[in-house]
């Protein structure tokens, strides 16, 4: 065969084949670690905050390519965003900035945005004085799923 | 780089000598073998060929026992469906193993739907079930005991010629789903004692759109698919009469290879096995080891603290094919029922992955996949919160416990807020 | 000797560039779409475009409206039961034409069984509906209302899009068999209002082992063969990847010759006929006239005073392929249903004769075939006890009558003691 | 196709394709025709009788090519041979004599035999001086149906 054929889009095949901010963090300032009931996959994205801003962001992801890409992806978006900005974030950026998902693997990307809402939690339980910040966003839990 | 074809399960190429075989059939010998003209009679005893060398591969006396369907599900929904529909007013009941094909289960539970019932036997941890719990599970409603001979995911072989002798003592027809051993294994209706045999020959290098049901004379069955009165009024539709001469084909060639092809996978099978369990840590191999109770073809296999997918698409830009039975391949989400069946931890489940033999695999390729795929384990399980989790001992192996931390289970229940199904 | 096939109908030999197209998927692509690695991959995009290649054939909208079967039989199976059985608790009536394929038929004959009921509508002499019927026989109860687009033994066309606009002001779905049309004669799923279509490639130089069934996402429908979650769940088991792609490039082929190829069939019918007409004595011509009621592939005459088997084997003999729907030709010694729906008298349904046409057809053979049809018939007739009974004034012509003798059917019921059925 | 195909064995097919027998005789001492009702079939034979032995048999046949061969096969059998022995005709020695015929087939047999026997009761009602010799020999319509 000459061709090579993909079960994910480019984008996603290249999130998975070179995930960027794979690993974990030294000393994050927020961790969260997250499974999908559904299938059983297990997400940890941890999190440096300086300022108030994600300065940077990790993931390690048990799961399948789609999984890792999702990881991979939210990773990326959400480096350089504030608290507030990045507790409004939704699994469909994921989705979009990966040319979309396979319907069946949507659920990947809601992991991802679980992972990350949980790492902030847990950032702001060792910060309580950022809890008012955190109060304005998006309460944790409203996902959007792609349809 | 390196080619290799680990899924022979799910396909096969078809032989050049199948395909030489069929050719003629689509334009010269185009005839509908209902008509009585040359162009139908002439398929008509090609197809008579075929149905031959079809009951020879199985020891069926009379090439009138074997039908032919569209593929290996059809006829197990035949053997199910035609049976029970056929012997409704003696009984509404089936027996089968817990690991049948899904062909099998859900043609048993539509069945449920319309008022049958049915008991299913369990399996021990290496997939075999006991033949007495088979005895135990016909009632005087049973109308058919359905057992597989191989399991299509972990390879277990199961005592087909015990079952079938306690079904010819309480005189219930037995029906064997062979489509993951026949043309690889020795399959006999006799020795079997069975009254149904379901194969497809796009298992052993004969081509799709082609599956084999026998059935002995005595068994009775009726029509699933209504229409004309093709196939002794069993199977309505115009036949496909170029899969199923060079299924015929194939059959041939299993027959007569046999031996030659088995003993050529046993080999690799122990070479893969061996070289796989010394490479790579935390691994387990599911099903029965090598050996009388298992498929010389089939290698099922766990890799702890990494998924399957993952597994298979790396896999897969190295060049090798491979299977797997975790939930994230699966359309549903649902793990293989199979693993469930055996009792495999969900962790292990969810790294399933499944590897099956063919004729034309060498010692290359096996050595070739044992280096790749220790380098992918690596590389997954350098991306697992899990094993990372494992080697700081907050979580524990399920396949070597050190009794240290949670077991993998407790701790997905414990992230996800849900335990694992 | 020439040698004239003319029974289309039955088979057609496939396309050379159908034949290339399917080549690689016995051997080089032989995946498994439902594997996720190259080999799965890969086949699973020749699939698409053959279901859109089906799609444009028939004006539907998506590709994901197509799944694919194992044939005519299996699409009429599914269609019928399928929707049956998804819609169950809505109620439990079908409506069909008398004169359906046995796959519709004896389908709806087997849902009668397990508690539907259905009307028939009837035709008349010339096999067509009346469409006050279809929309009479519509109750609260009914699912699905079942009329193919062309009749396969009389070439009638039925006024599809009539019936489509009835089931569309009732709210009830139509299934359109186009078997016996679709790739010859215009098929518009819209043109129609049909919520579902089904043909077979094998009938315009397609391969055999590969049915079309087209579903309107409106339109309820469950799987009749279970297993794997093949076809979206609607078709289980391994798809019969070569011949899905060469009935997809058939299709093609068949959509952009379709105005040539039924210009030069409708020609040779017109030969055809009218040599006939004028080259033998007592021929009935069944169906419709050629014209905007019949399929321009069909002509179905009876030859009076002589059975049909002979006449068809002494055709074979001459080099002629054709059927028949004489009752000595079916294995169930029963004439074609379709030619009982019309009323054709018996004597006439037994000297029953279906020739159907093709693109490779020419004016020579079709002069050939009146030639030699003339001097068969001439053979047979020297050789029936009727004809010459027929000439002593002792039995009448049913197709001319003189006034003279008792009818065929009055004697044959004299001579056997019994009135034939 | 180099090789031909055929729907019934090499003797039926001569007997299709060249019938023994095939017409009428003038001034026949016996005709018989008969009706299968199961498909419609008619079969005639016309006898010339002289001193108690068959001389001349012939056949018309509205029918299928085994029915055309089987009337063939039928008279063949029965020239010369006795009105007693023609009495006992059996329908299994056109099978036989024919090499097999289709299992749905085997009624075309029974025909000629059904039409013989017309044929001799015909004769025998023309003359009644016969029937003694009839009555000696197996009762009509005592048919051997093979299996
Ligand atoms: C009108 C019609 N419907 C359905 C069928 C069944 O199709 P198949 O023979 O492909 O199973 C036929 C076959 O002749 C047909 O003519
Ligand atoms: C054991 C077993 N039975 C039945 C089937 C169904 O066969 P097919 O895919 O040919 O429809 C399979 C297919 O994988 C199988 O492995």
């Amino acid at each position: 065969m000459s061709d090579t054929y993909a079960l994910y889009n480019s984008t996603v095949m290249d999130h998975f084949m070179n995930p960027r901010n794979m690993g974990d963090i030294r000393d994050a300032d927020g961790v969260g670690e997250v499974g999908a009931a559904a299938c059983g996959d297990i997400m940890k994205i941890s999190l440096k905050i300086k300022d108030g801003r994600i300065e940077d962001a990790r993931f390690k992801t048990f799961g399948c390519g789609s999984a890792i890409a999702s990881s991979s992806m939210a990773t990326e978006l959400i480096k350089g965003r504030s608290i507030d900005e990045a507790m409004n974030f939704s699994n469909q950026e994921v989705v979009d900035a990966l040319g979309g998902l396979p319907p069946v693997k949507i659920h990947c990307s809601v992991l991802a945005e679980e992972a990350l809402k949980a790492a902030l939690e847990d950032y702001i339980k060792k910060h309580p004085e950022k809890a008012a910040l955190a109060a304005e966003a998006a309460p944790i839990g409203q996902i959007v799923h792609a349809t | 780089m390196r080619s290799v074809f680990l899924d022979h399960q799910s396909s096969t190429p078809v032989l050049p000598e199948v395909f030489e075989a069929m050719r003629p059939y689509f334009t010269e010998a185009f005839g509908n073998p209902s008509s009585l003209h040359q162009h139908g009679l002439r398929v008509r005893e090609a197809m008579k060929t075929a149905r031959q060398q079809m009951a020879a591969l199985i020891g069926a006396e009379s090439e009138e026992e074997i039908f032919f369907t569209s593929d290996g599900t059809e006829s197990s929904n035949l053997a199910i469906k035609g049976v029970a529909y056929a012997n409704e007013r003696r009984g509404k009941h089936l027996v089968l193993s817990a690991t049948e094909h899904p062909s099998v289960l859900n043609s048993v539970e539509f069945l449920e739907k319309q008022g049958w019932s049915y008991t299913k036997v369990p399996v021990d941890a290496e997939g075999l079930i006991r033949v007495a719990d088979v005895s135990t599970a016909i009632t005087a409603q049973t109308v058919l005991v359905a057992v597989h001979h191989v399991n299509h995911d972990i390879g277990t072989i199961q005592p087909i010629a015990d079952v079938g002798r306690i079904c010819a003592e309480k005189g219930v027809p037995l029906y064997v789903d062979c489509e993951a051993s026949a043309g690889w294994l020795p399959v006999n209706v006799k020795d079997f004692g069975a009254a149904l045999i379901s194969f497809s020959p796009h298992r052993f290098y004969g081509p799709k759109g082609v599956g084999v049901l026998y059935r002995n004379k005595k068994a009775r069955i009726v029509s699933i698919l209504h229409g004309g009165v093709q196939e002794g009024g069993r199977r309505a539709g115009t036949e496909n009469v170029p899969a199923i001469v060079g299924g015929g084909v194939a059959a041939e060639f299993a027959r007569r290879e046999m031996a030659g092809r088995t003993a050529h996978c046993a080999r690799l099978q122990k070479r893969l096995w061996e070289g796989l369990k010394g490479a790579i840590p935390y691994l387990k191999f599911n099903g029965p080891a090598p050996g009388p109770n298992r498929s010389p073809l089939n290698l099922n296999l766990s890799t702890e603290f990494i998924e399957g997918e993952g597994q298979l698409l790396l896999c897969d830009l190295n060049g090798i094919a491979v299977a797997s039975g975790s939930s994230c391949v699966s359309k549903s989400l649902k793990i293989s029922h199979v693993l469930a069946a055996i009792g495999l931890d969900h962790a292990l489940a969810q790294g399933n992955i499944i590897m099956t033999l063919g004729k034309d695999n060498t010692d290359a390729d096996v050595d070739y996949v044992v280096e790749s795929f220790a380098r992918i384990v690596t590389k997954l399980r350098g991306m697992s919160p899990m094993w990372d989790e494992f080697e700081r001992g907050i979580i524990d192996s399920v396949i070597a416990p050190t009794g240290r931390g949670k077991s993998f289970s407790e701790h997905a229940a414990s992230v996800s807020g849900k335990s694992a199904h």
